[in-house]
């Protein structure tokens, strides 16, 4: 299986999720310059956390703007799944492969804490290393995580499965005090309507191995490894 | 061309003699550009003049140290090729101007000191310090500050594992922003800034150079008035962003061989990074500032040299390898300018729009700086503390749960929580321990790193306290299992003109070196920040230590949270009951009185030692140091921590029981054990005092019969002050 | 030329911001304040020499970049 | 009332984002793009009824919270 992390100026979670990747998969991803003008074959594309630009002007946005962004966008309508991991997430917002905005989180700080999360719908290509309502620990880190959409494509997402992660408390249920950023419907992770894009803010990737403090992280690497055997 | 009057050399914060002294070094009156860089290369922040003396005294070597004080940051070997390189610096009084932008740019600095040397940065710790609580301006300079470092650090990827934040009244105009930066490098791949190789270019990278900060190295060295503070110079704003790409720019440049020297721009930008560099190497360097990369127009002479633009670097390149340097920066959409070369005049020759604006000689302008034996006082003798002894059980529970919620005591967690603390993903001992643990990359190897200092104890006896910064450094890095390597020490102290300050920082000064001496950890780098003092109050002496550590295998390391119920409380090392300056005696009587509490360097060694062994030999995972507070105080956070409560009874031959559960006797720990037997009995063979305690069990705190409190109010009132303290208006 | 673009927050589009700031006033003792909404304020220069032919330039760097024109308004003023 | 208030960067002060923007509309393809600077801008609603008085109220909230005036300046419009 190929996997291909894109690499912007300002990314930072790129190696974390290369090692991720690598120890899930057994194979090396290949590491693509955001100037990149053509993408090598893969079965996966994933954009790293970090501060893409600085962050500057909006999460996201100048990134999303990048050459390669142009081959990204057309692989995914081709149906090669896209995992967005926190400015990941913001990119692929701002890039329109999925709906909505990341907003500055309520409190207007940035924020790094494990969190817990439901899995929500864990029939789709990056989820299948979940069971559906399982309720697992991974860390966020973001300013810029306050997810906001209007009430139709809130329906939509909702209707059509697309909110796949949740923030809830220990025991799964969805308050206001485990929604640390603010967003919409407690949302920390949704596809589009095909479940091939996910954008997430929570970092799988810093829960691997258990010096890590837990391993639910590496659930969704090995779940995608099964789901897209090739 | 400004005329040189003596009101201009007086603004540029240098003396008559000073100036005497400019004159005969270079024969003649120095135009403007040559004050200037006389100015800032003799500021007490570049120059050193007060501390030199004093910073000879200290330890620095030991086998496994590869680079000690005089480079951009100190470094240790860690085996396998692999070394670490760490430095702590200042930025107190740009962050008390302008607390974000002030607090960033430090951040910004201490890592590129890191980098330059060919470190790739793995953890930040800051050590923070501002006035008491309710002073009109501490909310603000909090929220700055934090928010400031997050904002560098978080968006360079590199995790900030760790730091200090505490309070009191001496820091009320004056507030410290200490910033430590630890990176890993190869050991065979590390790089110094003597340049070498006449004829070689001298190339400028990273950001443009714009009017920023001009004057701060001698700002960051007088003390502040009223006045001045509405004389405010420009501020450097930081840009973490492009210091991102600064870092891996350097990186993939220093895989290639094409480096030859080094440095960054930090205080005092272009000129002490070129006076270092020629001077260090024995070279000279004529430049051209026409090709320096500018961002305002009509920019002059003296402007480029003083600015203190962030995110720049300066370098000597092999001859033939421009090409592919440039080639690497321009990937990266940074700057790249030759702006001179290396010549065999020992002279710096600047020249701008066609002119020789400047001609020095670089040897008596960098080495022959002033020095200074400064008059210094000895710190009296402080007084013996008296106390009421309350002990009926009511008090000691209001007590401990007063110290716990206090605002030195209390949780830190509202700020680091701000700060990525777990980008990289090799943090595995978050914040909240005694020190954090971040694995080296790729190995089962990590490092333990912490910063620790007491000023009230400094300010009481700068000796003990001195010694006292130190052996809590090693401890908080022992605890966590792993083997002290070295320190960098960051001095920040009042006005060094005043023989009762400058007793201060020498009695500091002979403290923290012997405490190196006895705990073989030397002190690789440091930093010294003087004037802290407005209106003529100094702060608390304040030497920050930051200590790292080595644990060779990451199965075998401790936490001070417990592991499981049922296991025996041991503690670890003499209690005499030391009340003296203790956080009781202020938080409960409000008195800051008293002797600190001394400090056994030979009982540090052996008690810690000891418990070391234990944790390497995987007998022990649960240890915590007993520092502000005492004992009950470390009980309480490692039930906070794990969840699990514990019950201790006093010994019955207690001589005083304040003093067994508030003193604050150094050199001791307390570990959790299912083998206390054995652990006790290998303790006394060694001569070591090892005591059972008690057990971990429930979910309360028990004293006795009589003092239980609930754990869950033990972290309702540990974890809210800070978060409550900013809420309010 | 120099063009002025205001980026604001369509109406009804929650503001965490501006409702931080709004909060933040009141607590300072400023009384009697409204509703907040921050947005983004950018100057460009230009080396275009025509008004309307900046315009549509600056249009369209709103449009691909400057505003996220799901959430976000602009207005654009071109002065010498 | 209204207040519109424009925070900017004072001049000569870096602006890290307002270079950002300035690179990416460049390779955007945006030609005759000289420099960006971005700011602020707040919309405040007022109950004060005069134009004066809440200005002078504007004034303080700019001084004690929307400006930082140690790199920044700002100005402040009232309308109905
Ligand atoms: N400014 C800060 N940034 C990050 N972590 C902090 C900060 N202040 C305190 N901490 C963390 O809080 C914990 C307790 O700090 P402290 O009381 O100074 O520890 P100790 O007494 O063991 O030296 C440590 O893990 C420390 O790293
Ligand atoms: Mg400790």
């Amino acid at each position: 299986m190929k996997t291909s992390i894109i690499v912007f100026p300002g990314s930072n979670c790129d190696r974390d999720i290369k090692v991720a990747l690598t120890a899930s998969l057994g194979s090396a991803p290949d590491m693509v310059w955001h100037g990149a003008t053509e993408l090598p074959e893969t079965d996966l594309i994933v954009i790293p956390g970090g501060f893409s630009y600085g962050d500057y002007l909006r999460a996201g946005a100048l990134a999303a703007h990048s050459p390669v962004m142009r081959e990204v966008v057309l692989r995914a309508d081709a149906g090669v799944p896209v995992l967005g991991i926190c400015n990941g997430f913001q990119i692929l917002t701002e890039a329109g492969l999925l709906p909505g905005v990341l907003m500055r989180n309520a409190a207007l700080k940035f924020i790094c804490k494990d969190v817990f999360l439901k899995v929500q719908n864990a029939n789709t290509v990056f989820t299948s290393g979940y069971s559906e309502g399982q309720i697992i620990r991974i860390p966020i880190a973001h300013h810029d995580g306050n997810y906001e959409t209007d009430k139709e494509t809130l329906k939509k997402l909702e209707s059509n499965g697309q909110i796949v992660f949740q923030y809830c408390d220990e025991m799964g249920a969805l308050t206001k005090e485990a929604n640390y950023n603010g967003s919409l419907a407690n949302i920390a992770g949704i596809t589009n309507q095909n479940h091939t894009v996910l954008g997430m803010m929570p970092h799988p990737e810093r829960q691997v191995d258990l010096f890590q403090g837990g391993t639910d992280g590496k659930a969704l690497f090995d779940g995608l490894l099964n789901s897209l055997k090739i | 061309m400004t005329e040189i009057t003596p009101e201009v050399i007086a603004n540029h914060g240098l003396s008559e003699e000073e100036y005497l002294k400019i004159l005969k070094i270079i024969g003649r009156e120095p135009n403007i550009t040559e004050l200037g860089i006389f100015s800032v290369m003799w500021s007490e922040h570049c120059s050193y003049k007060s501390s030199k003396k004093w910073l000879r005294t200290l330890p620095t070597k030991a086998p496994w140290v590869i680079c000690g004080p005089g480079e951009n940051a100190g470094i240790v070997e860690i085996g396998d090729n692999q070394a670490i390189v760490f430095k702590m610096e200042s930025h107190n009084h740009p962050s008390f101007i302008e607390p974000y932008q002030g607090a960033a740019t430090g951040v910004g600095g201490i890592m590129r000191d890191v980098f330059t040397m060919g470190a790739r940065p793995i953890a930040n710790l800051n050590s923070l310090r501002f006035g008491r609580p309710d002073h009109p301006k501490t909310k603000h300079l909090i929220s700055g500050v934090v928010a400031g470092i997050a904002g560098y650090g978080n968006c360079m990827g590199v995790p900030t594992v760790g730091g200090e934040c505490e309070f009191h009244s001496s820091y009320d105009g004056n507030n410290l922003v200490n910033a430590m930066t630890v990176g890993l490098a190869p050991c065979n791949n590390i790089f110094y800034s003597a340049a070498a190789g006449i004829g070689n270019s001298v190339v400028y990278v990273g950001s443009k150079t714009g009017r920023d900060g001009i004057h701060g190295a001698t700002m960051a060295s007088t003390e502040f008035s009223e006045d001045n503070e509405s004389k405010r110079p420009t501020v450097q704003v930081g840009d973490p962003f492009t210091e991102k790409l600064l870092l891996e720019a350097c990186l993939e440049l220093m895989n290639t061989d094409a480096i030859i020297a080094i440095q960054d721009m930090g205080a005092a930008g272009l000129t002490s990074s070129s006076f270092e560099m020629a001077s260090k190497g024995g070279v000279g360097i004529e430049m051209n500032l026409d090709a320096v990369p500018q961002r305002e127009e009509g920019m002059t002479a003296y402007e480029m040299m003083l600015s203190e633009s962030q995110e720049r670097m300066l370098m000597v390149l092999k001859p033939g390898s421009e090409n592919e340097a440039k080639l690497i920066f321009e990937k990266w959409e940074l700057d790249f300018a030759i702006i001179g070369i290396l010549t065999d005049t020992n002279h710096m020759v600047l020249r701008h729009k066609g002119e020789i604006v400047a001609d020095l000689p670089i040897d008596p302008l960098a080495e022959a700086s002033p020095e200074y034996d400064r008059p210094w006082v000895e710190t009296p003798q402080a007084t013996v503390a008296s106390i009421v002894n309350n002990t009926s059980p009511k008090e000691i529970n209001k007590a401990i749960k007063t110290l716990i919620g206090c605002p030195d005591q209390s949780s830190k967690r509202w700020i680091w929580e701000q700060y990525d603390h777990m980008v990289m993903a090799d943090t595995i001992g978050r914040p909240g321990g005694d020190a954090a643990i971040v694995r080296v990359h790729g190995t089962m190897k990590a490092i333990a790193v912490s910063t620790d200092c007491n000023p009230r104890y400094c300010f009481a006896d700068p000796y003990e306290g001195g010694k006292q910064a130190v052996a809590e450094s090693w401890r908080n890095i022992t605890a966590t299992g792993a083997k002290p390597l070295a320190i960098t020490d960051n001095m920040n102290f009042g006005n060094p003109e005043r023989p009762e300050i400058m007793g201060q920082f020498v009695g500091c000064i002979k403290g923290i070196g012997d405490a190196c001496k006895a705990l073989d950890y030397p002190v690789v780098s440091g930093n010294v920040s003087l004037y802290n003092e407005t209106n003529g109050i100094g702060i608390l002496p304040t030497p920050t230590i930051g200590g790292v550590g080595l644990i060779a295998n990451i199965n075998n390391c401790a936490s001070i949270a417990f592991e499981k119920e049922g296991q025996d409380i041991i503690i670890i090392g003499e209690t005499e009951g030391h009340m003296g300056q203790s956080l009781y005696l202020r938080e409960i009587e409000g008195s800051e009185e008293g002797t600190p509490p001394p400090v056994d360097l030979a009982a540090e060694r052996f008690n810690g030692n000891f418990v070391r062994k234990m944790i390497e030999r995987g007998r022990i995972t649960t240890c915590h140091d007993i520092s502000g507070g005492g004992l009950i105080v470390a009980l309480a956070e490692m039930a906070i921590a794990s969840g699990i409560g514990c019950a201790i009874e006093i010994p019955k031959d207690t001589p005083t029981i304040l003093g067994w559960l508030f003193g604050e006797d150094q050199a001791r720990y307390v570990i959790a054990s299912s083998e206390v037997k054995d652990i006790i009995a290998e303790a006394s063979a060694q001569n070591i005092k090892a005591e059972k305690i008690g057990q971990t069990k429930g979910r309360q705190l028990t004293v006795g019969k009589e003092i239980t409190i609930s754990l869950d109010e033990l972290v309702q009132l540990h974890q809210s002050w800070l978060p409550n303290f900013m809420s309010q208006t | 030329m120099k063009a002025k673009v205001h980026v604001t927050l369509k109406p009804g589009v929650l503001d965490p911001q501006g409702k931080a700031v709004q909060h933040a006033l009141d607590s300072l003792g400023f009384s009697g304040v409204g509703e907040v909404r921050q947005g983004k304020y950018i100057e460009i220069d230009l080396s275009d020499t025509d008004t309307e032919l900046a315009r549509g330039h600056v249009e369209n760097m709103c449009k691909k970049l400057l505003a996220n024109t799901v959430i976000e308004n602009y207005t654009i003023e071109i002065t010498e």
